[in-house]
């Protein structure tokens, strides 16, 4: 088996086992739960056995794409118009099989997890039919080779998240939230059709080698593919569908909404980097950036523990894409993978913590679970360290190398980022504190005992990856830092990703630093022992616009009824009472009037009746004679 | 005899052993139509895989496969004459598939069994035989065959307290339109003292392009734009089919909104766009914009509905927009992009018609607002039915999706304005009011007056299992399609050829 | 003379005498023998047409005033099967009518006997003696219910208004004969071509006038004010063969006037604006008789509007000016015959002794008899032109024949479709009183449901109504070459 | 003494049938009705007669076609008035009037 053999059938079993096992599933393995969960659970450890083969043999080796250059495979063709042709073919580079991995791996994780978290859910099966579908369209998303081949696993990954999320449909809230989720993503992906459509007429091609060697062409087109990644990354303003979609089970959370999916978004903007020019990239730099602040700022009143995960993915994220922006995607990839780490692991985390206390989940009717879990405690603290960012945690190393990115490319970017690690050190300090430590406050907390090895297996697994993943050890940055793995940045022209200086490194790390332990201690300070938040009472009207998430929701609502919904019910209306009231029924009624009028000729009078003849004489005679 | 004559004579001809039947054997006459409809079903199938392109228009076919002749009215030049290119194949294969599931919905009606199936047979041969006449006089026969039924059937099964206002507004819409293209077709016919499409064709495409004028084209492009566009539903002309779906039994609905709604576009695409090249030139930028009528002004509409079939009925409407943009663009990309949407919005219309008729017989409602938590007691309904909403709002794995990117491929270059707002009507819109659908009626609480409703039983699933299933083929596999319209290429691009030699 | 060229206008005669005198010694109960030989001896005279052939030399008599041409003896064929059917259908109704058993026959005979000449009329006096012949006998066709006041009321409307018609048409006439001096048609059309006509005015004058006593025969708005009333007073049966012969009749003659003695064509001398004349005229009597059937309640008042409608249409075949619009009329009436006479007879069996023709009386029909609803049904869509009718290829061809690239009326086919859209409202509404309607919603009453028996004669008429309207919409192929072939004589 | 041409007689003709139609538009007694559609026909008969009387000689048709048609009508006109007055009277029976106001049973 040639190497190109091998790549190509590993990557297909990747790919097609998680949707095999959906779609088996779905005919009729749904009846025997334990069956649906074996299956699922099955194919996602054969495909990150795969993908770990995969990496470990390729990860050095040149981006290939499979099947496309293999003669015998030419024939899948998912489409095929005169010059207007999809080839359903994987592209094999570095940073998709890194990516494999990210996403097998915590697809694993959770899945085990799961088993336990899930097992009185009467909607099981469906569950893990639903999680084998994500990871097909994930991983879709990430061999995908052309734009377009991307763009329908894009649609595909936010169909499952939204099947994942409203999971639990009679909730209301869960309802909601699924379809707010994916109502939010269809917005960005309006903008990333466009960009498509233009990347297409502009280079005459979708496929993403071909795009490489042409490079970008205009700062619209990369603006618009990046609307795709505002929507799926939650970048502000179309941030707003994360939170809600906490609704999901926690697992899915994990999964999905921290560490795969939410970071697709950024993974396709590494991915295709060479297709921004600088003024692009400095609009994704600020919106990251944007969004990083403003999530970070929300975090700190949220009492919800899912909710305050929630804001802090957005930060990262933001972190991530600013990143992008500041030309560092090695530094961006770098944080996307550690961030997966430790962010699955807090959310995972907290999933012990809420299964643990029968779902509650308002940290302050939590409280001193230290004692009851200790080894959830340990587990989440140490995720909570690495998000923080303290120094030595994976975190840290990634952290510190987007600030350098950031601080040789928009200085005001660098302070910002400093900020924002502060702010992250505070509300995971503030979590920390106020869910594990102190007295038990409710019911819940009290009653509380520790969860099942299925779930804290994942846990101590994936602790040990949040600690260690940023070492030097490892290899992640140096493996990032390698220019062979980037597209198109061998093209003259092309924006190349910026190598960080000795100065960058050290502003980063001292800053980072500083800013972390600055963070720890004032959330040591501000909340060891309180019985409730003292911050609303320091800030004031600034804590709660925190808390009501600086009310966007409110005015997107607000934006939605004066625009959307307003439109709809001039556009019914006028259906309504112009088109089908005027118009037709208008008509007929007029024609029906002139009917009635018209009869009134036929007066049943002889002497009338003569008349109109004689006059008709007239008439006729008139008109035609003379 | 070519196969093509059995497969919409077999029904036709069922119809007419159904008449001599008594009308006590109520299960003869559903099992009649259901065997007369499987009957076409397989032999299109048959046709669809042994059908061979012939791309040599200069054939004696002109292109066309399994060609039949013969003498109806040669004093008018009117001929019985059938055959199919790729593009009717696959309409034709659609069609039988909708006209069987549609016999197997039919199980709802209890009352004059007898008409029922002998006019939904007679519905189905006549729309079968529609899109594969090669003779404009039998296209427009054989559809006015089909199209008859419907107004009777809304009158007389139809639901709801305005079922006869809504016959009625069907039939004078829609009879309006019809009149309007038959009175293009005639204008046609002036010009060539012939019916027969694929001579007419060669005609102005090689030996008479300039037979009619520039402003002759332009009058009956117009003609046969309005007159086909009122039986599609061309905004402004698109309020008549809301109500008749709200009114109309499922399988009428499922065969006009799935099947019989299409032969306008096809005529358009078959009759209107060859002969009239110039004509299209002065229309088409308007149709562009009148499509943007119907997906961003009807998906606004659905937005607003509170009734399920009011809301896939204005979909239904909506959709067709895509076809009209696909048409508008004239590219071959457009074109072939405005028949993948066609196919698949027929399957999917008859799915979602079939699926809201079993919601209907159940609840005895299809208000939103009374419903909800579907998906707990009809799992199977609900999970379809959420896939079919899906598949609606244009989700990559149904057949839909590769359409309507196939047409907005198809647009773009042309028009970038009109193809932004209408992938915004499809993307954005279309979700919001398909999963405003799915929150209301699937998910949710179930309120405690909620009538009880049960879930679709045994082989009635099959019905629905076939609709689906081919919309996830054409779906996963959209080259099945475009293959078969590749073989049409040649005589498409000699369509778009035509139209941009000025 | 040559008397075998008026040999089946004098058999006719001779069968409505042999009528008459049999009636004296027939007693009332046999009287339905005497309809029956009377269709027998019509279908005899139909067969000998036929074997006759459709032989297309046109023979004129010595004097010139009667030909006997294709375009004549397609509507002696014609004019032959309405006067069977209708024979057939009074003999289901003939006890309705109290007084006259024997007469009506006979009065169908020589009114029949009328139609004949004016098919093969070539002079003005043929014409107006075969006028007078059908409308004097139609004056008391009409009136012969004298029990009933609507009868005796129509009679009466019909005699005045009619006669003014007759009266403004014999001076039309006579002003063209003053102008042309003859009263030959070939002959004036001769001297039109040659440039004799020096007072032209008057020759215009005569020439409306005469025109509107025609137009008055087909019931074209402005002279339509007499229909409604009287297809509403009027027996059933008697109804039905005014609404086709009586209307026919004047269709052959107006093709005859105007293109063999007027000679106008699209390029011809302007001695006339017909085109202009007939397109205003179609549109306002399609408008009228549309609009006007739209809330009708009474059925035969509605088919008299519709009738009027109907009119319009054909005469939309006679504004093209050419021979594809002549055809066109030939084709229409053929389908229209069965139509009209399918519907009729249902109403004819259906309407109550005392009562009014409300639609109401067609509830529960599809019950009451299936045979019945299924003509009714078939006969309406012909009427509203739905395919595969005849009424479709008729309006089909009248449509073709308008649309001429060279003489487009865009207006003119706007109100044609209008009128098909609306006619299609009043003949739905119709069908649903068949299939679903509740009776009279304003009484108590419950509709009638008891099953009706249908004499044989009757389920004669309609079997074969329903095979002809299907036939000519089927396979038209037939009745289009005999059309063609007619109208060749034109000269068009 | 002057000469009496056909546009004399050709008036007295036009006034006659004006006379007629005007008596029939606004007599309400049905014979009265009757009797000036007589005059209408009348009139056409003393149109026809002198225009045959005043015809020049031509190539076609004969003279004597005017007053044939004269004859025809007179017939004609004969049996129109024996229908027309059974009818009335026939209503007069019935209705006792032979008012045309009486006679709107039908209408609309």
């Amino acid at each position: 088996m040639t190497d190109h053999e091998l790549k190509l059938t590993l990557a297909m079993v990747v790919l097609f086992l998680p949707l095999l096992a959906a779609v088996g599933i779905g005919l009729g393995a749904r009846r025997w739960r334990g069956l649906s969960a074996g299956l699922s659970l099955g194919a996602t450890v054969i495909a990150f056995v795969c993908s770990l083969i995969l990496f470990i043999k390729f990860h050095g080796a040149p981006a290939d794409i499979v099947p496309a250059t293999d003669a015998a495979f030419h024939g899948i063709q998912w489409l095929q118009l005169g010059d207007f042709s999809v080839d359903f073919a994987a592209l094999i580079d570095p940073l998709s099989l890194l990516m494999m991995l990210i996403v097998t791996t915590v697809g694993t994780l959770v899945q085990i997890f799961s088993l336990a978290y899930m097992r009185t859910d009467a909607g099981y099966s469906r569950y893990f039919a639903g999680l084998s579908l994500f990871l097909f369209s994930m991983l879709g998303i990430v061999l995908a080779s052309n734009l377009l081949l991307l763009f329908i696993f894009w649609e595909l990954v936010g169909v499952s998240s939204y099947l994942l999320i409203s999971h639990w449909f009679e909730k209301p809230a869960a309802a909601d939230a699924g379809k707010k989720a994916f109502i939010t993503n269809r917005i960005g992906d309006f903008g990333f059709l466009l960009g498509i459509l233009l990347v297409w007429q502009l280079h005459g091609t979708l496929d993403i080698i071909e795009l490489s060697n042409i490079g970008a062409v205009t700062t619209a087109a990369g603006l618009l593919i990046f609307c795709g990644a505002v929507g799926k990354s939650a970048q502000f303003p179309l941030h707003v569908w994360l939170p809600d979609a906490m609704e999901g089970p926690t697992p899915v959370s994990a999964l999905i909404h921290a560490a795969t999916m939410v970071a697709a978004g950024v993974y396709m903007l590494c991915k295709l980097f060479f297709l921004f020019t600088p003024d692009a990239l400095v609009i994704i730099s600020w919106i990251g950036g944007i969004t990083a602040l403003l999530a970070a700022l929300m975090a700190i009143q949220q009492n919800d523990i899912k909710r305050i995960l929630a804001y802090s993915t957005l930060s990262q994220l933001g972190y991530m894409v600013m990143a992008v922006g500041c030309a560092g995607p090695a530094a961006s990839m770098f944080h996307l993978t550690t961030h997966a780490a430790f962010k699955a692991l807090l959310f995972l985390g907290a999933g012990a913590v809420i299964y643990s206390c029968h779902h509650e989940q308002d940290i302050w009717k939590l409280g001193g679970l230290r004692k009851k879990l200790p080894l959830t405690y340990r587990a989440f603290v140490t995720g909570a360290l690495a998000l923080a960012g303290f120094p030595l945690m994976s975190g840290f190393f990634s952290k510190d190398a987007i600030l350098a990115q950031a601080f040789m490319a928009n200085q005001p970017l660098f302070y910002l980022g400093v900020a924002v690690a502060l702010l992250t050190a505070f509300y995971m300090m503030r979590c920390v504190l106020v869910a594990f430590h102190g007295e038990p406050r409710g019911e819940a907390a009290r009653d509380a005992h520790e969860a099942p090895g299925e779930m804290t297996g994942p846990l101590i697994f994936l602790s040990i990856l949040s600690i260690g993943l940023g070492w030097h050890f490892f290899g992640l940055n140096d493996f990032l830092l390698n220019k062979n793995i980037w597209l198109g940045t061998t093209i003259t022209g092309a924006v190349i990703p910026n190598e960080i200086t000795h100065t960058a490194h050290l502003a980063a790390m001292i800053s980072g630093t500083i800013a972390s332990l600055a963070g720890l201690a004032l959330g040591w300070v501000a909340y060891r022992g309180v019985k409730q938040d003292p911050l609303p009472g320091m800030l004031g009207a600034l804590a709660r616009g925190m808390r009501d998430k600086f009310y966007f929701d409110e005015l997107y609502a607000w934006l939605n009824r004066w625009t959307q919904e307003r439109l709809a019910r001039y556009a019914d209306c006028f259906d309504r009472w112009i088109i089908a009231g005027l118009g037709v029924r208008g008509s007929s009624g007029a024609v029906d009037l002139t009917g009635c009028l018209l009869r009134l000729v036929q007066s049943g009078n002889l002497q009338t009746y003569a008349l109109l003849l004689a006059l008709g004489l007239l008439v006729m005679l008139t008109f035609f004679l003379f | 005899m070519s196969p093509l004559t059995y497969i919409f004579g077999w029904p036709i001809l069922m119809a007419l052993v159904l008449m001599a039947v008594p009308r006590e054997n109520r299960s003869v006459f559903r099992w009649g139509a259901i065997l007369a409809t499987l009957g076409s079903l397989v032999l299109a199938l048959f046709v669809f895989a042994k059908f061979e392109p012939i791309n040599d228009l200069t054939s004696i076919n002109h292109g066309y496969a399994f060609v039949q002749t013969a003498e109806w009215i040669p004093s008018l030049g009117i001929s019985f004459h059938v055959g199919v290119d790729g593009v009717s194949m696959l309409l034709v294969l659609m069609a039988a598939l909708v006209a069987f599931a549609a016999a197997c919905c039919a199980g709802g009606i209890k009352a004059r069994e007898k008409e029922f199936s002998i006019l939904l047979l007679l519905m189905t041969g006549g729309i079968l035989g529609a899109f594969m006449a090669l003779d404009i006089f039998l296209m427009y026969f054989l559809h006015e065959l089909a199209l008859i039924p419907t107004f009777i059937m809304i009158g007389v099964w139809g639901r709801g307290e305005n079922r006869e206002f809504a016959a009625y507004k069907t039939t004078l819409y829609l009879s309006l339109g019809a009149l309007l293209a038959l009175v293009g077709l005639i204008m046609i016919y002036l010009h060539y003292e012939t019916f027969n499409l694929p001579e007419i064709i060669h005609r102005v495409q090689s030996t008479q392009p300039d037979l009619m004028t520039t402003g002759q084209q332009g009058l009956i492009f117009a003609l046969l734009m309005f007159g086909l566009g009122i039986l599609v539903g061309l905004w402004p002309f698109h309020t008549w089919a809301p109500l008749a779906y709200g009114a109309a039994p499922t399988a009428t609905a499922m065969m006009h909104a799935g099947v019989i709604k299409k032969f306008g576009l096809f005529m358009i695409i078959r009759v209107a766009l060859p002969i009239l090249p110039d004509g299209a030139q002065q229309w088409l930028p308007v149709l562009a914009w009148l499509c943007l009528g119907n997906l961003l002004y009807c998906g606004l509409v659905a937005m607003r509905q509170r009734d399920l079939n009011g809301l896939i009925g204005n979909s239904s409407v909506a959709h067709m927009g895509f076809v009209f943009l696909g048409i508008a663009s004239m590219t071959l990309i457009g074109l072939t992009g405005a028949v993948m949407v066609m196919v698949a919005h027929g399957l999917l219309a008859a799915l979602a018609f079939a699926l809201s008729g079993h919601l209907h017989q159940q609840a005895r409602t299809l208000d939103m607002d009374k419903l909800g938590g579907l998906l707990t007691v009809m799992p199977f309904w609900g999970t379809l039915l959420l896939m079919a909403l899906l598949a609606g709002c244009g989700l990559p794995g149904f057949a839909n999706f590769a359409g309507e990117i196939t047409v907005f491929f198809g647009a773009w270059k042309t028009m970038p304005l009109i193809t932004g707002i209408a992938a915004w009507a499809a993307l954005v819109i279309g979700a919001v009011y398909m999963l405003r659908a799915a929150r209301q009626l699937l998910h949710g609480p179930r309120a405690d007056d909620a009538p009880h409703t049960e879930d679709i039983p045994g082989w009635h699933k099959l019905p629905f299992i076939i609709l689906l299933g081919a919309l996830l083929l054409f779906g996963f596999a959209p080259k099945l399609l475009t293959n078969k319209i590749e073989t049409a290429r040649e005589s498409l691009e000699h369509v778009v050829e035509m139209y941009k030699r000025k | 003379m040559n008397l075998s060229l008026i040999s089946l206008e004098i058999g006719v005669a001779l069968l409505g005498v042999l009528v008459l005198l049999a009636g004296l010694w027939t007693p009332p109960h046999r009287r339905s023998a005497l309809g029956f030989c009377t269709a027998l001896g019509l279908t005899v005279l139909l067969a000998l047409l036929v074997k006759q052939g459709m032989a297309i030399e046109t023979l004129t008599d010595s004097s010139g005033g009667f030909v006997r041409d294709g375009l004549a003896v397609f509507f002696k064929a014609l004019f032959l099967l309405a006067g069977i059917l209708v024979t057939l259908l009074t003999m289901g109704f003939a006890n309705r009518l109290r007084t006259g058993g024997a007469e009506v026959y006979a009065l169908n005979c020589f009114a029949l006997c009328g139609m004949l000449f004016a098919a093969s009329a070539n002079s003005f006096v043929m014409l107006f003696v075969a006028i007078e012949l059908i409308t004097i006998t139609f004056y008391v066709l009409t009136s012969l219910q004298s029990h009933r006041l609507r009868s005796l009321e129509a009679g009466i409307k019909y005699l005045i208004l009619g006669a003014a018609a007759s009266a403004v048409m014999v001076f039309g006439i006579a002003l063209i004969y003053g102008s042309a001096h003859t009263l030959q048609f070939n002959l004036i059309a001769d001297g039109l071509a040659a440039g004799h006509m020096k007072q032209l005015l008057l020759f215009q004058l005569g020439a409306l006038l005469l025109l509107a006593g025609l137009a008055f025969k087909i019931a074209a708005v402005p002279f339509q004010i007499w229909a409604p009333d009287v297809y509403q007073g009027a027996p059933a049966p008697v109804t039905a063969f005014l609404a086709i012969g009586s209307k026919a009749a004047g269709f052959v003659l107006l093709l005859r006037v105007l293109y063999t003695a007027f000679q106008v064509q699209p390029d011809g001398p302007r001695l006339l604006e017909p085109t202009a004349m007939f397109s205003v005229m179609a549109a306002a009597t399609i408008i009228f008789g549309s609009l006007c059937a739209l809330r009708q309640r009474n059925l035969k008042r509605l088919l008299g509007y519709a009738s009027i409608a109907s009119a319009g249409y054909v005469l939309l075949g006679i504004v093209a000016l050419n021979e594809r619009g002549a055809a066109a009329v030939l084709v229409y009436l053929a389908g229209y015959l069965f139509a009209v006479i399918a519907a009729f007879t249902v109403i004819s069996i259906l309407t109550p002794e005392d009562e009014d023709e409300d639609l109401s009386i067609l509830a529960n029909l599809h019950k009451r008899s299936p045979l019945m609803a299924l003509t009714l049904t078939l006969a309406v869509a012909s009427l509203a032109g739905i395919p595969p009718l005849a009424g479709f290829l008729g309006k089909f061809l009248l449509l073709r024949a308008v649309i001429e690239p060279a003489a487009t009326f865009p207006w003119l086919v706007a109100v044609a479709l209008l009128g098909v859209v609306a006619s299609l409202y009043y003949y739905f509404g119709i069908i649903r009183e068949i299939f679903w309607g509740t009776g009279q919603w304003w009484t108590e009453k419950a509709p009638e449901t008891a099953a009706i028996k249908l004499a044989d004669s009757q389920v004669v008429v309609l079997v074969v109504c329903v095979l002809g309207m299907l036939a000519v919409g089927l396979y038209p192929q037939p009745i289009l070459e005999i059309a063609n072939a007619a109208v060749q004589g034109l000269g068009l | 003494m002057t000469d009496v041409g056909l546009e004399h007689y050709l008036v007295v003709s036009a006034a006659l049938f004006c006379l007629g139609l005007l008596g029939v538009v606004i007599r309400r007694n049905l014979i009265v009705m009757y009797m000036s559609l007589e005059l209408m026909l009348n009139a056409a008969n003393l149109a026809l007669v002198s225009f045959s009387h005043h015809q020049p000689p031509s190539p076609h048709g004969s003279p004597l076609d005017g007053q044939i048609m004269v004859f025809f009508i007179i017939t004609v006109a004969a049996a129109e008035v024996a229908v027309g007055l059974a009818l009335i009277v026939a209503l007069y029976r019935k209705r006792q009037t032979t008012d045309v106001a009486d006679l709107t049973s039908m209408k609309l």
